[in-house]
């Protein structure tokens, strides 16, 4: 079991929203964030104060898949999200000791296989 | 000099008190008090109009869609004083005014009919703001910002003046007896035309077709169309210019027909995706406001019930047709402005009334009203669509009409003007002025 | 005709330039010209009633509730002129009105009073869309819209229309000496008490008394009692129906017994609480206007102040109290509108003054004004809340009055509109046509 | 009684219809019909003020920032009726008025010019309380509420009446020939001042200088500045007290400032910061209107295009140096009114027209009309910097000005009023009765 | 040291709060996310455009807790946020390798034992 | 691979970010979240309504950072954090199998390593 993390821009949410179904990945759950790293900063002046903004709009998605789907998942995103500019985001893949599905207390694989 | 004036001061002398009428070309306080209220209606409506396209938008464009109106307050005001208002109101000939009044020499407090010259000025101008304001539905999310703000700039002069003289200032369309009460062919056709056309020269959102684009904001929407249902009473009560019979006929005339409108809708909207929408209901007030805008002194209240159930119709189906279309006219202008005034300037042609201040109309027998009506539509839109065209393509030589792809994924907000609609603080640092410069001038392009 | 009218057209004497008083059955300018503005100042109540009520909900249900507003200005509008003002203000009996004016028949630019009989029905029309929208406030977040809709629509013709006429339209209870300026019992005990019905036989919110329901939006709460003091003042100063001394007195009184009741409530709150709250300061502009409307244009200034701090601490009192039973009038609309027009209604009979227009008073002498009062509140009350009861279980014959709770745990917005009041467009996919319909019809159930 | 009032009348003669003019002192139905719009409008405008300043504020405060408006609305609202009203136009000295209106004793429907006096009061009301209110933007994020109450109600009758009843209630600067047509000098020098000194007296907020404070709601600055210009045409529209040709001059210069500070604030944005924002773009249309208020009666409508270029530019620039230094007017009201004002007032020296109503100003070859206004300026500044002051200061004795650096962080609206803007509902826990008073008043202190 | 990650639904919050506070869990963090999984979808319509929603609102819980917490956590969360249809949500549990309370520099099982 | 995520007070965040730079660390996504410890409850009045504030804003920070800069990382945000009232927040240290730059496809210690 693991918890893929992955960090993206807004605008390439469809894209890998559409990456992922192609990928038989189907459950995830997305965030509104905002991160830092080596993209160029926006400025912004609100009557005489000029303020640089350190942050810019992200998407992080929190998708728990079983080993078989890590690197699919990792690939779909990595795919989908990439644009070649400086700020397309990062994936982290964390160990997951036990995932329970709230409705059914499947438990680890099952439970994050879809039911349809 | 103003047909429009002399005309509606015939149809004065029918209900005023004889104190009032007997000095037909003094002030009088009392229209000049409705006349004062009419042009504050109308001026608000255009930040009204702000609200209802800024609602519509992502938020990242909120702000960049709100400046359109708000610039052209500034912008379309101040050349209507300066140039706009001699153009549309100077003696000139059938094609256009002249600059006797540029500038506003001799506009003063005298009368023309029965409330001062600069009122009547105002009044006008803020007629002008409105129009040109309105096309900016059309292009908002991409168009850059200083083309945008040359183009209203040129556009009033060029189109809204000569359309206006036309119309009200003793051009051809008013000679040829035309009922255009309150500007359902100057103010709507005109604007929606020029806005598709600024919607096909610009091209369509690089998200259009493509993703959802929703809007930001449905409260703002509905805040702008009751603030717009506002302000429409005085832009078309105000254009009886009077406080008379026809202006109270205009005023609840401009309650009816929205009012019809929006049950049309409501019903359309049930039927057609088994939802009554907030979208919906805020767009069937501002096209049953369309609507009325030719008619409203002209025909009869249950006229004005009809004009508004039947106007719901093509709107309504043009929207659903052109979302499905490449052509991103963003906020549908055309469907509701320009087919709202289509609609409603026909329409005045048929239920027109003699009875209640108009010319005989279709109803009363004279089908021939209906077929001026057409040419009147049909020369605004011609004209308006060619030069806004021109226009556009002018500018163009000079600067590029459009924000990069990079701006307008960033949103224009930024881009164009620095601000975030609902910004947070978080991550903002605070520049001293040594490190503000480059980065203005630096790091991020200027729209 | 019209009691009101004539009642007025007395006082109007007194105080106006000979030049008008003359020919008392014309129109006037100036009357006119105010009576324009109060008339859109009042139609401006129900967008502005929409955001007082839209920002009291939670975000899932805003524009459910504001919808509630806006869709009165359809439905109730259209229909008032279509029935309800011939039902209103037909000659009829002691009762009801009839049907002589159906659809406007005869309704034109005539004088009724010194103004355009048109203009007069647009006037009370705005006062039966609000009057319905009003009640909207006790069921939000669970009534479904297609019954709520009906329901107003019948409201307006069977309950609305009758009080209107018993009080204004030559009814038993002008005829028994009841002052009601504005509509203390007409709009507010009606509207109040028809809300407190309509609550119970809703029943309560699933989560209420359960979870915390909290306001989404102050600012917008603000916003709308922002707006309905100002379009209030349409309301009160235009009930004078001519621009003279009693619309001027009304509009005063207008403005400082909402002042007073804003200053005893902060004072409340204060010591109730500890903090002086904005959805409190709100409350109390609404409470105070509610309670002036019955009085304003029968009371001196001071009067105003007196019977606006007066009326602040029932109202208060209940509003705390109600929070703690079962009853679920979810946005106190019984304890606002119902409660500070019973409040407003006895103290006009308390401090109504000739002097100032009105009758006698009980500081006056005549303490039996009040028990007019008292026998006029009373017959509203016992009437509207029979008839809503009836009427509601009626609909509820047809279609169920309530959302499912699948529904009403979503959201109403989504549930019942198809629509976010904030959406981001993250996660949205556009549908093309074939794909549509059957999501539509198939996959979430219509409310 | 009224200089202001007479005066109006001189120039009223001129335009009117004799039957109108011949008894002066009559009450006009069609001025009375335009000073009862006036007065709403003029009474929106604090609830516009709400907004614009409640928009420029942190999240966190801005139902503060909101109430610091609204609550003016009651206390300055209130007492003025009661007392500042006598103060200012009672009779009285050349220095202030006296009580002998006192609970507005002898004010009733009576003509006061061409209005009731009932009605003269309100609107000068009106003016009290967006004075008292236009302060607050210089100490949001930190006062307390209780002593900035204690504030505005005071000062509204130890700095307000007085200045008035100089400027307009025979008092001395008005008798020394200085220009203020509806408040330059009264209104804007006076809140300017009080604001910048009730800053320095507070000190800045604890993050002011280290973090960025920015708008989070940009959308609600826009709207305040629309329904401000809105407001606007009855502040000075309506200072003619009269629906005449200067009452119609007034409301076009209204139009005309504002749209050419506009102009000329994009131009500087521009070439200054690269940006063309949305706060700038707000904050010159209240500059604009600020700068035409005293002038709006007295100069052409080019003087007045003219007026409104030339004061974009001191606002401007004093803006971007204010905010690099120490003094936190959180929301530069001294930049905007202050400087607005005196600009405006300075300039109506420079523009009068006798043509257009004014007196002649230095264009007109009187140049001492200048000096005349820069007196009244600085004696209306001094007055006001020393006793907001000492008003202060004495408030402090009593009960400290500012919230403690803890209810600072947390935002004022949840440590003074014990709610938030934006609820979402998230983790909130209902309380019952035997819960909720110890908390209350136990664990959370109260500001 | 485990960090129980859980993504329920916005309106069973109350009760999973409640059952967690029952069960001596009083250190959490929560934020608002949307979620993609087998739930029906959502349509809406803005003018004539037609949506599908496929992300629900859900709330996510991070509860750092010790290994004797552990179960006594999930057990409450699946409880409290149980209604049995589609959508209830997902719960994982991750290893953590150190947790820092910041105010007092404690570490570990010291630094999410509550002080009270 | 570590992922340090870290929930603070938003007020501290500007000197959280300016610590954290100072200690090189440039990359970080940032969100709004609401947490629950032993701060003291607010109370909130809506008309007769009252209600306990369970729930107090918070920031959390993910940080991936490789091995070496573990420590100072958990100690720049300690440090600038700190105010000493309750409140303070929490640092979870958590293992990481694998990081990728989305850009790039770098991995590991070289998908943290910021590119200027
Ligand atoms: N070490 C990190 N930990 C957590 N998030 C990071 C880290 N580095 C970058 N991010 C996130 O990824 C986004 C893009 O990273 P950045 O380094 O700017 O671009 P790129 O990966 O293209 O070099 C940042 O805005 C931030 O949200
Ligand atoms: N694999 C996953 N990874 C992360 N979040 C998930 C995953 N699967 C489901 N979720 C979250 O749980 C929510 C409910 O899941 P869903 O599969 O629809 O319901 P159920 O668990 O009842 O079958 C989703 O909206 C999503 O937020
Ligand atoms: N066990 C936990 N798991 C996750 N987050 C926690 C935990 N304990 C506390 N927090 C977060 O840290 C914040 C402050 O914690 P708290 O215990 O109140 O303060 P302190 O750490 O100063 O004792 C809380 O608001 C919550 O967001």
């Amino acid at each position: 079991m693991k918890l893929v993390k992955a960090i993206i821009r807004p605008d390439r949410l469809p894209e890998v929203l559409r990456g992922l179904y192609a990928a038989e990945v189907y459950g995830l759950t997305v965030s509104r964030v905002r991160g830092h790293g080596g993209e160029v900063e926006k400025v912004e002046t609100y009557r005489g104060t000029t303020v640089k903004m350190e942050l810019h709009d992200k998407i992080m998605l929190d998708i728990g898949v079983s080993e078989p789907f890590v690197d699919r998942t990792v690939k779909a995103i990595c795919e989908a999200a990439y644009t070649g500019e400086v700020g397309d985001g990062k994936i982290f893949v964390l160990p997951v000791e036990r995932i329970v599905r709230v409705r059914t207390k499947e438990e680890d694989r099952a439970a994050v296989t879809p039911v349809r | 000099m103003f047909r429009r004036t002399v005309c509606f001061m015939a149809v004065l002398m029918v209900f005023v008190p004889a104190a009032f009428a007997q000095e037909a070309d003094a002030i009088s306080g009392a229209d000049t008090a409705w006349l004062l209220v009419s042009t504050a209606l109308v001026l608000l409506m255009t930040p009204a109009l702000a609200f209802f396209y800024g609602g519509l938008v992502r938020s990242k464009n909120a702000l960049n869609t709100m400046m359109m109106s708000f610039v052209a307050l500034g912008v379309s005001g101040a050349l209507w004083a300066l140039l706009g208002y001699s153009l549309a109101f100077g003696e000139g000939s059938a094609w256009i005014g002249d600059f006797s009044m540029a500038a506003l020499k001799g506009v003063g407090l005298e009368p023309n009919g029965t409330i001062p010259s600069l009122l009547f000025m105002a009044f006008q101008g803020t007629f002008a703001i409105i129009t040109a304001a309105l096309i900016s539905g059309a292009v908002v999310e991409r168009m850059r910002f200083p083309s945008y703000m040359a183009f209203i700039a040129l556009w009033g002069l060029l189109v809204y003046a000569p359309v206006c003289h036309w119309v009200w200032g003793g051009g051809w369309i008013g000679e040829m007896g035309a009922l255009d009460f309150a500007g359902g062919a100057v103010v709507h056709v005109n604007a929606g035309v020029a806005a598709m056309v600024a919607a096909l020269v610009l091209g369509a959102r690089k998200d259009y077709g493509r993703e959802a684009l929703l809007p930001h904001n449905v409260p703002f929407v509905l805040l702008g169309a009751g603030i717009l249902w506002f302000g429409w009473f005085g832009f078309n009560g105000g254009s009886a210019l009077a406080a008379d019979g026809i202006a109270a006929l205009a005023l609840v005339n401009t309650m009816l027909a929205p009012a019809a409108c929006l049950v049309a809708w409501v019903f359309l909207d049930y039927f057609v995706t088994k939802r009554i929408t907030a979208v919906g209901v805020a767009t069937a007030i501002v096209v049953g406001l369309v609507a009325i805008t030719p008619a409203a002194g002209f025909v009869s209240p249950t006229g004005a019930i009809a004009l508004g159930l039947i106007s719901a119709f093509p709107s309504y189906l043009l929207i659903r047709w052109r979302t499905r279309t490449k052509l991103d006219d963003s906020l549908d202008v055309f469907a509701a402005h320009g087919v709202g005034g289509i609609s409603g300037a026909l329409l005045t042609g048929v239920f027109a009334s003699v009875a209640f201040g108009g010319a005989e109309g279709m109803i009363d027998g004279n089908a021939a009203q209906v077929g001026i009506q057409a040419v009147s539509i049909l020369a605004v839109a011609g004209y308006s669509g060619i030069v806004t065209f021109l226009l556009l393509k002018f500018i163009g030589l000079f600067a590029p009409l459009r924000a990069d792809a990079q701006s307008e994924g960033l949103g224009m907000d930024i881009s164009a003007h620095g601000e975030e609609a609902y910004a947070t603080g978080e991550g903002a640092v605070l520049l001293n002025d040594e490190e503000a410069p480059e980065h203005v001038n630096g790091l991020i392009s200027v729209t």
